[in-house]
């Protein structure tokens, strides 16, 4: 039956698939969301950039066919937010893990959303770390074991829509690798957006998560997903707290209008400066 | 290529050593700054954050260090030159994304302004303590530059230097000030702009679909592109092969690795910059750097009044080490002379490449002042007894 | 070799403008006297409350040592950077001393002890921040190694937009007052 | 909420019809596609693929409406599907 | 008059006073009021630890006569964090500024509150980079100048009160250095709260804050908290954010039950493994 | 004093090293263990978050790498010994606050398992270049221990070893191991508690009233307390005084930093363990350190069948460097063959002590696996030449 | 909003008497003792301490109450108040 | 210098338990056999779903060179793993497959080819999983490089609580199958 091109092919660097993903696993529902994201936008690829950092997530941009930066453990923010600010025209995208995203690099994600700068962040959460074989994330659920947990966890977990918004971040959405079409919009929604979008994705580690728990492969976890999701578009993100195999809130939580980085900076300093202020023309090249 | 004029300051100018470092980034096209504010490296950024607006460019105040150093790595791959500036606290944290810096192969400068340590040491006073850290402070095996100037005047100039060593050598360049020199003001002349040679970004000539990141050229070093514009490069901290791919083999590792250090090594003559006086023929060199090659003059001057010949060698670039002049000189001489604000990291290097065939003497200082020129004066009339 | 060297040392309290008195002084002496002049400071965050000082060594070829560890001249603006610092005065040297503010001990040493009510000056010209500059002005009519003109045109250079003419005023005060004295003795 | 059994976004007036491609080596035998396809229009073939998973197959040529989930919901970009006619349905 | 000892004596390190803190400065005042609130509580001062960063407040670990550590910069709550740890019987007090505690120190800051770490925080925010002479702070307000926003900051700062309380601080709340009466209470509450409990000392720097932005003394700024306070016990902390000059609404924001972190850890290991959990001893001695 | 028999697992095991490590921190009495979990160290924490809850100690995964370490310092001075593990890029994070123990004297290890480097390198693979870094990472001058086992049972009392030196001399101590030995799975022979001998906190006998916490005893070290017990101190990363009280000046700075570094050296002789055969007569020595010390073995079995007289130094400690015991062998010996897996770094050392009188030839190897011996085995063929 | 002037705390039974100590090296004249004393029984002197500050004083003896709040407000640990006598007043 | 040694390298995809094999087998030689037994393993973020592979030095002395690049046994439980690692079985080697999952070429340099349906044998237990138990049956009764003893001992001291049987169980059948073969041939 291999006649066509899969229609992802211009989005993906085809020559570095199969990817090193376990069976089950459920970042790479979450790509194709995105590269379909990418595609319903008509979005020029030269312009999209794709920044990660280490993780199972943190491989994405080595799979996606654009100008994709692997960084180092929790700093995909702070190199992503250089990017944005030297080449503005760009759609600077980081997608990462829970644990990359928010135990190491929790302060760069709560500084870029208090900035309100102008970056759309994926965050695949499994709430566990994948690529190191499964260790306690700030996102696990009360009870649930992890090689570093192994008696049951016993650390409240982020609310990540919750802290995400209290930030300051504009645009707020939960769903789980399940919900690829609404998925897929809310990425749309964000890469349309200027300022912080941020989005969540739950998705099934069945190699360490899922067998840890004894929860099956990540195919329970979908219909898990599919039959203990409330879509609640709108909910106070406060009420979105996540316990272990316990009902989960997913929805669009936060879309409002505020001023982003940018557009904050250019106006400040015309408003200070005036005609002496020269806006970063960014065609410069290093030149 | 020639520096644009919109950030030339050209004329005369008392300043300090910190301000003058950002003018001469300025001057050297350097148009994107994130840093995180520390004694007493924090007016690089107060001068950066007050100047650029006029200039074009973009300064940022991170959160924190790891998140300066990363920014100024993404910046850089868009095309602009990235320069970030802390001091040794901070330099600390940015160790581990130097590394990415040198594993990525990105273009940008940090200034480190020391200060006396170790930890929070003394924050407002000088030191010449993380000179070691500036070679080995990240993990794993790699190679920067690192460049040491001695007055307001030679941060201007270093700092340009530091910038075109960066785009030459596609690696992280380090300003190793000393918070003496940082905070010490005196006239800075800055020349017109088109008095000013700058290294431009080595971008790639091939289109898209025939070009490899990281094929190197001749030097070693490979030709870069400017993100946006459509070669959809990858790039990444793990070991790679030319592609930019990942490849976890220890081939992909000797064949990357090694090329990232023989790009410096090897090239090692064209970049290093060291300032020598009457050397030859000298019984006693001094060998110094920073606040403390000033410090030594007049040192030397009143050893030379006593008859003593002494050559001087004053490390400009501190990293590489001029390994082949010390090892060219050490037969000649009865002694090296090392002054350092610190408790001995260069004259290690001195004492290695002398190899035995020259005396090593340290005059060591644990910082928060410069040395006594007395005590330099002294250790110089005990090395050729 | 230095030639000429003049190590100089201006101290008083954080808040009166000790670092830009000596900053315009340098500035004068290196671009528009067309000396060398190198300016240090040591401050620190101990030092928020208490004692500051400005190092400034100026001379007619580079600079190699920093900093003055000996000043010949030596202006306190405060009693406690007075307490802390008039035993660095090398002997014979000029100690300039706010009159009002500090109460020095009887001079020794061959030392040239001048006294300017700066502070008082100041308020009378409305503004007691410009302590500084009259000082500024005393100092170049007593200490002679600035010209007048290029202090003049440091100030001009130096303080922020739409304060010159008040900051020159202040300036020809404190130069007044230290050409009197010296003409004719306190 | 079994949301996919009956898509919400299904069009009241025409249907379309699509056909789906696997990539046979690539497939991973998740089995994503087969339990979500709203009309379950797949199953696990009893082929082994060379990591030795059963992809899916089509169970019938009719069933399925070419809806793309099956195309979205694979992680291992193993399936697609393309469009093959319209047919017109009651809402 | 100088007759008698000053009563804080016992609490201070005397031989250290004067202090560093510059006239005005509000620093001062909210170490006085917290020596006030352990006299009320008539804590064992031996009990004690004081945890500060680096910045002008964190000095207050140096002036303080119980045990205390001046760590490094932004990381007092990780290092308390261990201390508490190994002596969970002392209160441990974290006692930083704003820079510190929510520049480079906020990641720890919000996983400490994840975890309801039993802490107390207490931040003076000041606006500002006071020790290293002005810079601006992930709290300046909106177009307030600092040294490194001389034309006015466009970034958005923080609303303290509310990154905790979405953390999951069991106890929040907002005075500035005025409010002395009710600052102490709420350092009291915190001291006998178990978990993880904030409050934010909004205080003057004169020097470098005030200054800048022609604000006039300290004084003027406690004279402008006077006239802009607004006490609302219970807001919702989302309502909390501060412009420049703008009112500044005060209160304890959060009080709840939650277990905390030392709590769920023996309570999980202790169902998970009956008799044969050893709880810490905590007297080893690092014998 | 003897180990307390809750922690120690006497027995015959079948452990990799990193298990073996956490079993050698619990039998010295560790009973505090924050980290973050990185490969190919994160075993250690593993094995600690199993087997702490039944030994009566605490386990906690902190946020990052800084907090890790600063946890360890917080519960040190609760009076708990304590040890976090990392790899590479967590070691280069550590690396300020490893300058905050240094500077405030707390006993506490940091294991690193080494991989390959620079930055993300080779994360599952072997490497050996974070060695200068043990020494030289923060800023600012201090000394560390540094320690460098080269097989699980090795790990195991590497551990003990590692745990006495940081109590002893107050200061951070490193257990560099490698990933190949952190991996590697062997037999391990746990000996009864009795046998394990174990040096305790250096706890003041002074009441509060006359107690200096920077006080140092005649060996350099002053005697610690525990928080909470009324002794009321202050600790800092200033620069401080015997009070603990920061102090701004050159000379505290001389006389606390000299002191720091001097504890170390001048105790140099009483830390260094090295193990040596046959250096007595050598024509050249193989110097080495953790995995690359196995792989040698086999070269110099096939160097001295071919009838070389090839001694050989294993590093244990590998900081300090043992230094004299160079310089000693250096004029006896024809050369020293110093194989690592990395591009030159204790090689550097051995040049250096080696001061021209042998020959220093480096066998290296870029990572993500071990030499083959018979590079080496060249190598020291190639020396006698 | 003038909370400290009408201190909230004030005991509509009995207002103690107080007096206040002032430490006056330590002072820094920052005038928080002065602004906010809810009796207005403070003033800053004449004198200079050894900064260059004026150390407040007290305007009478009678006026203070011991709010203690001089005590707290004083970011130098420069005055304290020490209770004289309890006075009765009315609410 | 090490005496009698043995390199062996077990081989699979992730999951199929190829590391516990090993490090079963390590365990027997070492604690029970009283031997020396190296085991170290390559795995890695690429090998998620790849081939993965245990090395096992077993030696009569100490284990210098720990890893094994030519090994002398070679056991593969899939294709993908078989096509990587054959070629690197030392000439007169015995190479071990899993019967159903690994086609092998023919087998040259006097290699000795051993298959086992170790899945199929688990799967009849009930529990694919144990299918690496299997294998170490049948690896100890045709590799002599561990005491049958050994191995139980290991088993028991390996396996989590409440599997015990089971895998002991699986390890009989595996062993009985290489007793056959050896005897009977196939
Ligand atoms: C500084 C540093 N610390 C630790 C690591 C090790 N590490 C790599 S990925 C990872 C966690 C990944 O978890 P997450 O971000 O949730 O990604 P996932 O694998 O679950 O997709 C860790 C701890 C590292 N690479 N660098
Ligand atoms: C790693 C590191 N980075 C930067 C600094 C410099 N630094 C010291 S204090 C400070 C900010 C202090 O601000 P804040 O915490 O608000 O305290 P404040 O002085 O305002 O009370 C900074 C940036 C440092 N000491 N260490
Ligand atoms: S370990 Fe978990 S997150 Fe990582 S690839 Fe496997 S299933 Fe996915
Ligand atoms: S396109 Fe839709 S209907 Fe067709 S097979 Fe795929 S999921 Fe089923
Ligand atoms: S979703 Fe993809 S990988 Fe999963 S069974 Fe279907 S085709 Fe195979
Ligand atoms: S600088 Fe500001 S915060 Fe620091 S002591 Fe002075 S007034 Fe207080
Ligand atoms: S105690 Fe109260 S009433 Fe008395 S002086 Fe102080 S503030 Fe005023
Ligand atoms: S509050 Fe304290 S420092 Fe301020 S004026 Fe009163 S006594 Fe002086
Ligand atoms: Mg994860
Ligand atoms: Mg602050």
């Amino acid at each position: 039956m291999i006649t066509k091109e899969h229609p992802m092919t211009p989005l993906l660097r085809m020559d570095r698939i199969p990817h090193i993903w376990c069976p089950t696993c459920g970042i790479g529902t979450a790509v194709s969301c995105f590269a379909a994201a990418l595609k319903q936008n008509e979005i020029p690829l030269e312009k999209v950039a794709i920044v990660s950092g280490i993780g199972c997530t943190g491989r994405v941009a080595g799979y996606m066919k654009v100008d994709s930066f692997h960084t180092t453990h929790g700093r995909a923010i702070p190199f992503a937010t250089g990017l944005k600010l030297a080449r503005p025209e760009m759609k600077i995208v980081v997608f990462s893990g829970d644990g990359d995203l928010f135990a190491i690099g929790g302060n760069h994600f709560i500084h870029a959303a208090r900035r309100n700068m102008d970056l759309t962040v994926i965050c695949v959460n499994n709430f566990i770390y994948g690529m190191t074989g499964g260790q306690l994330a700030p996102t696990t659920p009360l009870s649930a074991k992890s090689t570093t947990s192994p008696y049951g966890n016993y650390e409240h977990p982020f609310n990540l829509p919750h802290l995400a918004a209290s930030c300051g971040a504009t645009y707020v959405a939960r769903w789980t690798a399940l919900h690829i079409r609404r998925l897929t919009n809310s990425m749309s929604e964000a890469l349309n957006k200027k300022g912080f979008s941020f989005i969540e994705v739950i998705a099934p580690c069945s190699t360490v998560y899922a067998r840890r728990n004894r929860l099956g492969s990540g195919l329970d976890l979908m219909k898990f997903y599919h039959d203990n999701c409330e879509i609640k578009n709108g909910a106070n993100p406060e009420e979105a707290d996540i316990g272990f195999q316990s009902k989960i809130i997913v929805g669009k939580f936060v879309d409002k209008e505020k001023p982003s980085f940018i557009d904050n900076m250019h106006v400040g300093l015309k408003r200070a400066l005036g005609d002496k202020y020269i806006p970063y023309g960014g065609d410069d090249g290093a030149k | 290529m020639k520096a644009d004029p919109k950030g030339v300051l050209t004329g005369e100018h008392y300043l300090d050593g910190d301000f003058a470092c950002a003018e001469g980034a300025l001057a050297a096209g350097c148009r994107f700054f994130a840093g995180y504010p520390i004694t007493p490296s924090t007016e690089v950024a107060e001068r950066f954050s007050e100047r650029i607006p006029e200039v074009g460019g973009i300064f940022i105040q991170m959160e924190d260090e790891m998140a300066s150093m990363n920014a100024i790595l993404g910046a850089s791959w868009g095309g602009v030159k990235t320069m970030t500036s802390t001091s040794g606290p901070g330099f600390s944290l940015m160790m581990e994304n130097i590394g990415l810096g040198a594993m990525m192969e990105v273009p940008c400068v940090v200034v480190n302004v020391q200060r006396g340590g170790p930890s929070t040491g003394l924050p407002t006073m000088v030191g010449q303590a993380d000179m070691m850290q500036a070679r080995w402070g990240s993990h794993g095996d790699y190679e920067i530059i690192a460049l040491s100037p001695n007055s307001p005047q030679e941060c201007f100039y270093v700092a340009i230097e530091a910038f075109n060593l960066a785009e030459k050598y596609r690696v992280p360049v380090f300003i190793m000030m000393d918070e003496c020199v940082g905070h010490m003001t005196e006239k800075v002349i800055i020349p017109p702009a088109e008095e000013i040679e700058l290294y431009p970004r080595r971008l790639t000539n091939s289109p898209p679909a025939e070009y490899l990141p990281y094929m190197p050229e001749d030097d070693l070093v490979p030709s870069m592109i400017i993100a946006g514009q459509g070669y959809k490069i990858h790039t990444t901290g793990l070991t790679h092969d030319e592609r930019g791919y990942p490849v976890m083999t220890a081939e992909a590792q000797e064949k990357l690795v090694h090329r990232l250090i023989n790009k410096i090594r090897l090239n090692a003559d064209h970049i290093i910059h060291i300032e020598e006086e009457d050397t030859e023929g000298a019984e006693v060199v001094v060998v110094s750097y920073g606040i403390s090659s000033r410090v030594a003059l007049a040192a030397i001057d009143e050893a030379r009044a006593a008859g003593i010949r002494v050559g001087r060698l004053r490390l400009i670039t501190v990293w590489p080490f001029p390994e082949k002049r010390i090892r060219e000189l050490a037969p000649k001489v009865k002694a090296f002379v090392v002054p350092e604000i610190n408790y001995g990291q260069m004259v290690l290097e001195v004492e290695r490449c002398a190899a035995g065939q020259a005396k090593t003497i340290l005059v060591s200082h644990g910082g928060g002042d410069v040395h006594n020129p007395q005590d330099i004066l002294e250790a110089i009339k005990e090395s050729i007894k | 070799m230095e030639q000429s060297r003049t190590e100089i040392k201006i101290t008083g309290f954080g808040g009166q403008g000790v670092i830009l008195a000596a900053y315009i002084i340098g500035k004068a002496a290196a671009l528009f006297d067309k000396k060398e002049a190198t300016l240090t400071q040591s401050f620190g965050p101990e030092a928020r409350g208490g004692a500051c000082s400005a190092q400034m060594v100026i001379s007619n070829s580079k600079v190699l040592y920093p900093y003055v560890k000996r000043p010949q001249i030596l202006v306190c603006l405060s009693q406690e950077a007075y307490n802390k610092f008039e035993p660095e005065l090398i002997s014979g040297g000029l100690l300039i001393i706010e009159k009002d503010l500090v109460k020095p001990k009887p001079a020794e040493n061959g030392i040239q002890l001048l006294a300017i009510p700066a502070t008082r000056i100041a308020e009378e010209l409305g503004r007691r921040m410009v302590l500084n500059i009259v000082t500024v002005g005393f100092f170049t009519a007593v200490a002679d190694v600035v010209g007048e003109e290029a202090v003049r045109g440091a100030i001009k250079d130096s303080v922020p937009k739409g304060t010159e003419d008040l900051n020159l005023k202040a300036f020809e005060r404190g130069f007044q007052y230290g050409k009197n004295l010296r003409e004719h003795g306190e | 909420m079994k949301f996919w059994r009956t898509p919400l976004d299904a069009d009241k007036i025409k249907v379309p019809h699509g056909e789906t491609y696997v990539i046979k080596e690539r497939c991973k035998g998740c089995g994503f596609c087969v339990e979500f396809c709203p009309k379950r229009a797949l199953r696990l073939s009893d082929e082994f693929n060379i990591k030795g998973y059963h992809p899916p197959e089509m169970i019938g040529k009719d069933e399925c409406v070419n809806c793309g989930l099956c195309e979205m919901i694979c992680p291992e970009f193993a399936i697609y599907c393309l469009e093959e006619e319209e047919v017109q349905v009651e809402g």
